[in-house]
């Protein structure tokens, strides 16, 4: 009996050369334990060495190997053949961005959208180091951590239809990231986050899709991070407009 | 500048949500498929259902039921809107939604107060 | 060459020893203008892939001179002693540093830092932030980064050559990875933070981008190469992946056993054995002596066998659901996903693998290499605390300690720095881009793959320069490597492009990996006695009095030429190391 | 050199998802619910109007198509319903100590409820 194969149909586009994408098949060895990340260093290493994408740590923490497989946005490094075996896998880079090359996109918008928010810890008064760390009881940890453990990855990116039809819309991981640093119990920067948050493009054009949860591999919610932070926002609101006297 | 009316309109949906989530799979069922049909007897005639409709929490009720679900609807609507592509006018998709749930919310106050 | 990028400093790598460096270096003076040059997206460094934790003496049951001890026995006396001091010394100030900055630390329940216990250290004082430690470490420094205007970013770009010119570093070549443009970035001063080179090894922990870039640069430039003959093996891989069990799982009550259910570390000096670890006993002794334990019990025949090699278990189903979920919840996703096992039911398949080079840059206790304007910090340096052999959660903090201090130094020596010579700097680059024009891209002719080449390199050091080495191994890889360095100028390349063209970053990184793995090998034949990490079967004893010393390794055109230094020796003078006692 | 690439897209998108057509339908179940409210507030009107108009209304009410509609309306607004309260705890969340209250907890409280208020409105109605 031959070798058992799978075919691969990659997204191929190249700036240089073409105008428009196109897909490529595949043909490689099937391996029960293999990621589709290994299938394409497979294809790299001895099919087609032009075939473009990123990828560091193959255990599904540093985030650079996001594609769509199957139309669904996952970790390539995560995902295996044989989800998909015998039937062909379809590769192509995250959806909503623009494709710098074959399955790399460009991150320069999402990297500006992450500085907007002000993600670093905002105090007013910085205690010395030598006074030691601010306390912080594991509660205090608990309240914050599920949206601290956000990867970059873009996946929730890739799953959001409202970032698709609006790339001005600032988006799932950033504004979890936000809502992490909002909720830490060391943080006093909030009222600094909100106007980015509550601006034209922040919290208020998401409609909760909800597919940003499911996407991301890090379990973060930010769907949940976006609902909780439009219900913070809105108690500021209405506490400034009905207690203008009260300021905060 | 609209961005900072949202949490009002958004905290109009919400409630309009919560409100329509609990209330409106009975009361489509019972006004719209119940009584309509004639299956609810004698417990909706006319005297019947003037005399429950004329206390003053009957009203305050149904004024609620209507309006909020409004603003739940033109809040919903609106995004719908955009998300098929009509994004020429943002504001102008907005101000027609929160319009009618406006207008729709007055209707309502002047029925029920002439009860 | 149409466009010079000038700043004050550039920081190459961002990981946590590049990112703290380029903090410290604006916060030290903040009218300097400073770079960070990284191949990948800062947050996608390797630094995101350390799970245990990071040391520090913050406990009062602690103290320096403890944390002092465990790392310099630990690195079998092979680090410098005053170093080490300085390192321990500012270790808790950085950890804190970080705590300030958003860190999320796992804490005691009054809300004080908690530690826990890691291998090879007297008293627990491992700060973790569950098991994702160096994810959490990385991301809240890239986002402090972030707040600092003067910190600009080069995403993406290749540093291919360090510019040298009057003697000093004055810069370097670099390929915008988008528009595959060779760019010359000048500055006072240059900082290597380029993690190490496990991937000169077919299984490793490391990611694909730690092919030590940074130190094949320095090499290049004339500077000294230290201890790159010690390589250090984790006991805890997943077979087949390499992916890393972190020593987290055995500090929280792990054990290892072999096929018969045997704790067999009992055998080789660790013992003796206790239902829960003790510290520097058993599982809780130092990376070097446990993988070295695996290696005689896979001779004795008492391991399992498995498709990827022989492998033991590590075993933490006696901590139960709850500790496994709070403590090592990562362990168990990554054993759950590639090991198709739940650690909660079923004991986990591990075996040695290649995670860290003890070895790196030479450079001082100020991260200053021998080259002026040359700085280098995090694994690509040797600084050097490590010695023989690393300590598990040492290297987290080395990153902040050392990357911090060289990110001062430099900023100190950017600030009083005579004109640069633009045209001569001008001229190199223009000569390395015609160099890579010419070797890969303009090319039409060799028939030498990348991935063939590079897959015989890692097999020639792994069979020559793994756990256990002696000179007919070693002679072999280094033949092996002189052919493969031979047969490089014949790689052709599929991709001849310019944009995102990452067939050309796999040669250029395998141009440095030969380089490195050179090193390791010459240096590892140089040494003629075991110590920590190198264990040559031909030489099987310390030899303090021939090798006290560091090996340096000079880059020529042909061998690497190796000499030696002393190691520096204040308090702590060479001793046995003493471990299950 | 054409530089990056931009996928289009269509507006039919959410027709090539499951998860976005049950979004759509989602938010769709806002219009089934407020058609209805205006079909309710004429009820009311003509209860206002007197005996001939309320009669002669529920009679329009009572015709295939009415019902038809209100059947629709119905599984519309019961879709809303399931989806709101499985969706609060995204919203609310509620913490004891360093646990969070787990989803289905605050999901099911809501379900609890609605079945209270439901069958406090029929009672209220029919109980005549």
């Amino acid at each position: 009996m031959p070798d058992p194969t799978i075919t691969l149909e990659i997204f191929r586009y190249h700036p240089e050369q073409n105008e428009t994408p196109s897909f490529r098949r595949y043909e490689i060895p099937y391996r029960e334990d293999w990621v589709v990340l290994d299938a394409i260093n497979y294809i790299k290493d001895h099919i087609d060495g032009t075939l473009a994408y990123r990828w560091s740590c193959r255990m599904g923490v540093c985030g650079s190997c996001g594609m769509m497989i199957n139309g669904t946005p996952r970790l390539s490094c995560a995902a295996f053949l044989r989800e998909y075996y015998p039937n062909p896998v379809r590769v192509e880079p995250l959806a909503n961005f623009p494709v710098e090359r074959d399955l790399v996109i460009a991150l320069d918008d999402f990297m500006h959208k992450l500085r907007e928010v002000n993600p670093w810890l905002i105090r007013a008064h910085e205690q010395p180091l030598s006074d030691g760390e601010y306390r912080q009881t594991p509660d205090e940890v608990a309240a914050y951590k599920q949206y601290s453990m956000c990867i970059n990855c873009m996946l929730c990116y890739a799953a959001c239809p409202v970032y698709a039809l609006e790339p001005r819309f600032l988006g799932p991981a950033a504004i979890a990231l936000a809502q992490r640093y909002n909720l830490d119990s060391r943080d006093q920067g909030r009222s600094q986050r909100e106007a980015v948050l509550s601006s034209e493009d922040g919290i208020w054009d998401c409609t909760l899709v909800g597919e940003c949860t499911v996407a991301c591999p890090e379990h973060v919610d930010p769907a949940g991070a976006i609902q909780r932070a439009k219900l913070a926002s809105t108690i500021d609101w209405y506490k400034r407009v009905l207690m203008p006297w009260g300021g905060r | 500048m609209a961005g900072t009316r949202e949490p009002f309109w958004w905290s109009l949906f919400a409630a309009g949500g919560a409100v329509a989530a609990l209330l409106a799979p009975v009361q489509i069922a019972l006004t719209g498929i119940v009584i309509a049909r004639g299956w609810a007897g004698q417990s909706f005639t006319y005297d019947r259902a003037l005399a429950l409709v004329s206390h003053p929490l009957s009203r305050l009720y149904l004024f609620v039921l209507i309006s909020l679900p409004l603003f739940h609807w033109a809040h919903r609507f609106r995004f719908t809107l955009i998300d098929l592509g009509l994004k020429w006018s943002r504001a102008l998709v907005a101000g027609v939604c929160y319009g009618a749930a406006v207008a729709g919310t007055i209707l309502a106050a002047l029925v029920l107060i002439r009860f | 060459m149409n466009e010079i990028s000038e700043h004050d400093i550039i920081v190459v790598g961002g990981g946590a020893a590049g990112l703290r460096a380029a903090i410290a270096a604006v916060q030290a003076d903040p009218r300097l203008d400073v770079a960070i040059v990284s191949k990948v997206y800062p947050m996608r460094s390797h630094t995101v892939s350390a799970e245990g934790g990071a040391a520090a003496v913050i406990k009062p049951n602690d103290s320096l001179d403890e944390h002092i001890n465990d790392t310099i026995s630990g690195s079998d006396w092979l680090a410098d002693q005053d170093v080490v001091e300085a390192f321990v010394r500012e270790a808790p100030h950085e950890l804190i540093q970080l705590e300030h900055w958003g860190c999320p630390w796992s804490r005691e329940p009054d809300g004080s830092i908690a530690v826990r216990p890691f291998g090879g250290m007297k008293i627990e004082r491992t700060w973790f932030a569950a098991d994702k430690v160096g994810f959490h470490l990385l991301h809240t420094l890239f986002q402090t980064s972030l707040k600092f205007e003067t910190i600009k970013r080069y995403d993406e770009w290749y540093g291919t050559k360090l510019l040298v010119e009057n003697g000093r570093c004055q810069g370097i070549v670099a390929i915008e990875l988008r528009s595959g443009q060779v760019r010359l970035l000048a500055a006072n001063a240059v900082i290597l933070c380029t993690g190490g080179a496990g991937r000169i090894y077919p299984f490793t922990t490391n990611g694909a981008i730690k092919t030590g870039d940074g130190m094949a640069m320095a090499y290049r430039a004339g500077v000294p190469l230290k201890d790159m003959e010690f390589v250090q093996y984790h006991p805890t891989g997943l077979p087949g992946t390499g992916i890393l069990i972190t020593e987290a799982a055995r500090g929280e009550g792990g054990i290892l056993v072999n096929k018969d259910g045997y704790r067999y570390l009992q055998d080789y000096g660790l013992g003796p054995p206790e239902p829960w670890p003790r510290l520097r006993a058993m599982e809780l002794g130092p990376r070097d002596k446990l993988s070295q334990a695996f290696v005689h019990e896979t001779r004795k025949g008492r391991t399992f066998a498995g498709p990827y090699g022989d492998y033991v278990h590590l075993d933490v189903r006696h901590l139960g659901e709850e500790k496994i979920n709070t403590k090592i919840p990562f362990v168990r996703e990554l054993a759950h996903r590639y090991a198709g096992i739940d650690p909660v039911h079923e004991p986990i398949p591990v075996r040695p693998v290649v995670h860290y080079m003890m070895g790196g840059v030479h450079t001082d206790v100020s991260g200053a290499t021998p080259l002026p304007g040359l700085y280098a910090a995090g694994e690509a340096a040797c600084v050097s605390i490590n010695g023989a052999n690393r300590l598990g959660s040492n290297s987290l903090t080395e990153c902040l300690v050392f990357g911090a201090r060289a990110g001062r130094h430099a900023a100190a020596l950017a600030a009083q720095h005579p004109p640069r010579d633009r045209a001569a700097l001008a001229a190199q680059a223009r000569d390395e881009a015609s160099r890579i024009a010419a070797t890969f891209i303009r090319k039409d002719t060799g028939a030498e793959r990348v991935a063939a080449l590079r897959a015989e390199m890692t097999r020639a050091m792994e069979e020559g320069t793994g756990i256990y080495r002696d000179e007919a191994s070693l002679r072999k890889t280094c033949d092996v490597l002189r052919e493969l360095r031979d047969r490089f100028p014949s790689i052709r390349l599929d991709d001849r492009s310019l944009s995102f063209n990452t067939e050309l970053i796999a040669a250029l990184e395998l141009d440095f990996m030969l380089d490195v793995a050179e090193a390791v090998a010459h240096s590892a034949l140089a040494r003629t006695e075991s110590r920590g990490s190198h264990q040559r079967t031909d030489h099987p004893r310390r030899d303090d009095t021939r090798f006290l010393k560091h090996t340096l390794a000079y880059r020529t055109d042909a061998a690497p030429r190796i000499d030696y230094l002393d190691v520096v020796i204040t308090r702590w003078p060479p001793a046995e190391r003493v471990y299950g006692r | 050199m054409t530089g990056p690439y931009r996928r289009p897209v269509p507006s039919t998108w959410w027709l090539h998802n499951r998860a976005y057509f049950l979004f759509m339908l989602r938010e769709l179940t806002s219009v089934f619910i407020a058609a209805y409210l205006i079909l309710l507030l004429i009820l009311l009107y003509r209860l206002n109007a007197g005996r001939g108009a309320y009669e002669s209304y529920l009679r329009f009410l009572g015709a295939p198509g009415m019902v038809t509609f209100h059947v629709i309306a119905l599984a519309a607004a019961l879709f809303h319903t399931v989806t709101w309260f499985n969706l609060t705890p995204k919203v609310l969340v509620v913490r004891v100590g360093a646990r969070r209250v787990p989803a289905p907890i605050i999901a099911g409280v809501n379900y609890a409820a609605w079945i209270v208020f439901s069958a406090l409105v029929a009672w209220i109605v029919l109980r005549g």
